[in-house]
């Protein structure tokens, strides 16, 4: 697929109704899974009803991570094959997964305050998913602060690749560290040790975050490649 | 434009450049950050020693600009223009000192306030940390400027700047940390005040005279 | 270039330069000892000498950044000696990231200039690169965008040192235009050079080792 | 001579240039000796909050020197220079690591003794901080040579090096503060071991593709 | 200076230069398009433009240091790319800390040169200022210095941007007689000037926006 969409002419053409698609597609899965979670899943037996955040936080830790893989791939094709469109995906997916981030990371602290009776503690795991968010933000701030755009792009790829050595650990860093923070219960060997009827509704906006993520990460794209083309005509049109 | 108002808006300019007013609170959030990395997650132990910690941090990143303020001006020839100027040096050394604490020292104090959260300070004394910690940074900057100016013609002058200001550092940290920690605030403060006061006045004077050495 | 510099907004001081057995040393080391000159309005001084003889050191001194080992320097008929003096020296005085139109801007608040950024562009052909950051600027931009403070605010005194060095010809001309018109208005001008600028000096100064 | 062992020559003379070996402790020493004046001589405090904070102070250290590293060489075409040579470039890369650790790790590993004894570490554990920072430190150059390079052309490079580099000090410094506390030592030793591996070998590897970018 | 230079040690590569339909763009600028020339050993370009114009860049271009827009640069003959050029550029690429003996014995390590230090200062005559930093050379000094770079190992092309940029006379003879000896042992030199340097031109390129 990725051979298909290399060229800009055919990205943009597919991107043209990948996108609302997407986008369509996430709306649903907001739609259906929200009410489920809210109103239709049980509440936790120690937990109660703030249970409900685990709805909003654990999809934005999910595919914080997953678009910060996401980049990395990006960012070795980039590197390696020298792709323009690589070095446009994995920045047009930045601020999505920043983003991501820091909603895991508010919500997380939001649900500490009463569970945990704190607001931030410094366990493994929130350290290293603040330690992804600040790399997301470095990665955004290289990015900006190179004002030739492909030396940018390969400057902003050699960082996303040295980060990616956080991943593992914002992953496993329960099981190095067992302090406060929840263990993984879904995403293990052994299958899913959760409650049938909140795996549903937890599923479903997983999977509305990453259509999210599908539709806005083309859009920045999109959005990216046109300005290109618009400062190059404007360049041509300096020059001539 | 008066001499102050265009060396003020060009340093603010070029400290800026990088990437906005978010760029100097990097260092001073990846400084804090660090604290409760090594010292682990022990609540208590945070809850007493963060607040003071917020202090080194701002100590450090103030620290962090100066090596190059005035050492920069001397290589590439700006100094000798400063020198030439019909203003006084020391109108021309306040407004770098202005454009400093403008650039560094207000956006920490700002983000003092999430950061002594972080580290565990009660919220009813966050108030009192942003207006201690922009007291202490205009007095950091104030004695820094002094630092910056013995320095800037000496080979690597980071670390000899270190030893020369750090010391002069310790009253505003000590008076500062008392007021992140709830002790003698009033008292505190007012020393504090005074700290900044006298960076602000004397900092300016005396790196003028030690900048007027430094040409050759 | 204009004929008419912006520098001629205010009629300027006369200021007339003596200079009285000057003895100059670097780390120890005596460059000259015994150098005499003077300079009036309108004067043309040349100085001249080998690498490492010790001109830049001698514009320095008049320029009161390097103290003398002994002698006079004295700027006489200069009402405001702070207002006395340009010095355009080896080094350009240029901050990488600042554009061309920041520098000049700034040199206006700092020499309490009164000239028009654009008159002073147009009169160096620095005008298209005017918002350029130093950085891109090639070797003779920048040092155009450096002689641009001569005609910031005016001064009597212009002591510059190997002023067209990285200049093509049409930059050399423009210099030589500003020297004609600033001693047509009593400036007086000191230049340290390899290769003689163009006018004929009133005064040729050999240092000498 | 080889490339490595030029460089790695000049680049040490150059960072003693300041005033010799001591210049790079004065940092250390100063940036320590700030903590007991903000927490006060609360002994307890400072024993458990101590040792951390000395690789608090050596990774800002290590971090003070990173900025110039290789921005110095851009403006001023020594990098040119580098990038025309025979030698490869990871190789001259990792001479100036090798030389910024001689110069800043090496002098901040043998300095953690008396400091750690100051903040109260108790004694038997100090030939174990010692030994840990010699690792961290070379972790930190590894990383820190990477921030450096990608950070070479930027202006103001200091925060958003900041912003880059310490998430990536990060785990040396857990461990290593977990080396200084007494926890699980033989673990975090080898995990620091690792650290410092990874950053000697990666670290020039990844600067180089950085700094080749950067000429132009 | 001495006839047989240092650099006689080894036979050189016979290097030929060609480059074919060059474009170079500067920030998104096109400099210029279709820039084509060939240089065999023994000769010796001069490059010549307004301030500006791209001689500069068209030199990075040729050193590797800068990305053409398009075009071909190539190097014939060459046994050992990474042997193949010397670059002397505006920046000097020294440290003000270091001294003059310093900069020399790191770029024989640099390099894999095998020349003596003092050959090299001689030929340049900054024999007495050997041990002193960088910082408190004269211009012409450390433009010498930078020189003397092209005499620490043996390469057979030589790019020279304004090389005798803040030389005197005396500087300006020994660079022209370095080019002269660098040439009849089969070298190549490309420079890049405002004022011919005095030896005639194989071929000039003209730079022009
Ligand atoms: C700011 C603080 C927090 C951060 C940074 C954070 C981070 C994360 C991350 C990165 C994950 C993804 C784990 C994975 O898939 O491997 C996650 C999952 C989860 N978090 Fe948090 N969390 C925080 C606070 C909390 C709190 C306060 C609770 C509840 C008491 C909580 C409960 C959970 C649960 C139940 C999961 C799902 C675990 C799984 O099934 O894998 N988190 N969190
Ligand atoms: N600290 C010092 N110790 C010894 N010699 C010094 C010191 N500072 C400067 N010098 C010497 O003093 C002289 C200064 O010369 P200056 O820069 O004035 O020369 P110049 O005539 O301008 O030369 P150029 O034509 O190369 O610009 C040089 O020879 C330099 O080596
Ligand atoms: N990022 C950029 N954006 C716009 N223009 C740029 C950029 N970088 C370089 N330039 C322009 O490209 C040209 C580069 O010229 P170069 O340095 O090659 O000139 P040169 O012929 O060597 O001039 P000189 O004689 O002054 O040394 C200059 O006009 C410069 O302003
Ligand atoms: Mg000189
Ligand atoms: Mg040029």
């Amino acid at each position: 697929m990725f051979a298909f969409l290399a060229n800009p002419a055919r990205f943009m053409a597919f991107s043209a109704w990948a996108a609302p698609v997407l986008f369509a597609g996430a709306l649903i899965l907001f739609a259906t899974g929200i009410p489920w979670a809210l109103f239709y899943s049980p509440p936790d037996y120690q937990m109660g009803d703030t249970v409900r955040i685990m709805y909003v936080h654990v999809p934005a830790a999910w595919w914080s991570m997953g678009a910060y893989a996401f980049m990395a791939g990006a960012s070795f094709v980039g590197l390696v094959w020298r792709h323009v469109l690589a070095d446009v995906a994995a920045r047009a997916a930045a601020p999505v997964g920043a983003v991501f981030a820091a909603i895991c990371l508010v919500t997380g602290s939001l649900w500490g305050a009463p569970t945990w009776g704190t607001w931030w503690e410094w366990d493994g795991r929130m350290t290293s998913m603040l330690v992804l968010f600040i790399t997301y933000l470095g990665y955004i701030a290289l990015w900006n602060s190179v004002e030739d755009e492909e030396r940018a792009a390969r400057l902003a790829a050699i960082l996303c690749l040295v980060g990616a050595i956080n991943l593992p650990i914002v992953k496993f860093s329960v099981d190095w560290w067992s302090t406060l923070h929840q263990p993984a219960s879904i995403m293990r060997s052994g299958g899913a040790a959760i409650n049938g009827e909140m795996l549903g509704p937890l599923l479903t906006l997983g999977g509305a975050y990453l259509l999210l993520f599908g539709a806005l990460t083309l859009m920045n794209m999109r959005s990216a490649i046109f300005r290109r083309r618009v400062e190059s005509a404007e360049l041509r049109r300096a020059q001539s | 434009m008066s001499a102050f108002a265009a060396t003020f808006r060009r340093e603010l300019a070029l400290m800026w450049a990088g990437g906005g007013a978010i760029a100097p609170l990097g260092y001073f959030f990846g400084a804090t950050m660090l604290v409760p990395l090594a010292m682990g997650p022990d609540r208590a132990l945070l809850e007493t020693a963060g607040p003071p910690l917020v202090w080194i941090a701002a100590a450090l990143s103030v620290l962090a600009m100066l090596e190059r303020l005035f050492q920069a001006d001397l290589e590439d020839g700006s100094l000798d223009q400063m020198l030439l100027s019909p203003a006084p040096l020391e109108v021309i050394a306040s407004a770098k000192g202005a454009a400093l604490w403008v650039a560094i020292g207000l956006p920490i104090a700002l983000a003092g306030a999430p950061v002594a959260i972080a580290l565990q300070a009660p919220v009813e004394r966050v108030p009192l940390i942003v207006a201690s910690l922009a007291l202490g940074t205009a007095a950091f900057v104030g004695v820094g400027l002094i630092g910056a100016a013995l320095t800037a013609s000496v080979k690597r002058a980071g670390v000899l700047l270190a030893l020369i200001v750090l010391p002069l550092f310790a009253p505003p940290i000590i008076f500062g940390a008392s007021v992140a920690s709830g002790e003698e605030v009033f008292a505190a403060f007012s020393i504090l005040g005074g700290c900044a006061l006298a960076g602000a006045a004397l900092g300016p004077i005396a790196a003028a005279a030690a900048l007027r050495l430094q040409a050759e | 270039m204009s004929a008419r510099g912006p520098f001629r907004d205010k009629p300027q001081d006369k200021v007339l330069i003596r200079v009285e057995a000057l003895a100059l040393s670097r780390g120890g080391r005596v460059l000259f000892e015994n150098l005499s000159f003077a300079a009036a309005p309108g004067d043309y001084v040349e100085v001249q000498g080998s690498n490492g003889s010790g001109k830049t050191s001698l514009l320095r001194a008049v320029a009161g950044l390097l103290r003398p080992r002994g002698g006079v320097i004295a700027f006489e008929g200069a009402e405001e000696p702070s207002l006395a003096l340009h010095y355009v020296g080896h080094a350009n005085g240029l901050k990488r990231e600042a554009s061309a139109r920041e520098h000049l801007r700034y040199w206006t608040g700092l020499f309490g200039g009164s000239a028009s950024e654009d008159d002073v562009a147009q009169t160096l052909e620095i005008g298209r690169v005017m918002d350029l950051p130093v950085r891109v600027l090639s070797q003779g931009q920048a040092r155009r965008l450096a002689l641009s403070r001569l005609l910031i605010a005016p001064r009597p005194v212009w002591l510059l040192d190997e002023p067209v060095a990285a200049l093509d010809d049409a930059g050399k001309a423009a210099v030589n235009g500003m020297i004609a018109s600033h001693r047509a208005t009593g400036g007086l001008v000191i230049a340290a050079v390899h290769e003689a600028l163009g006018p004929a000096p009133t005064k040729t100064l050999q240092v000498r080792r």
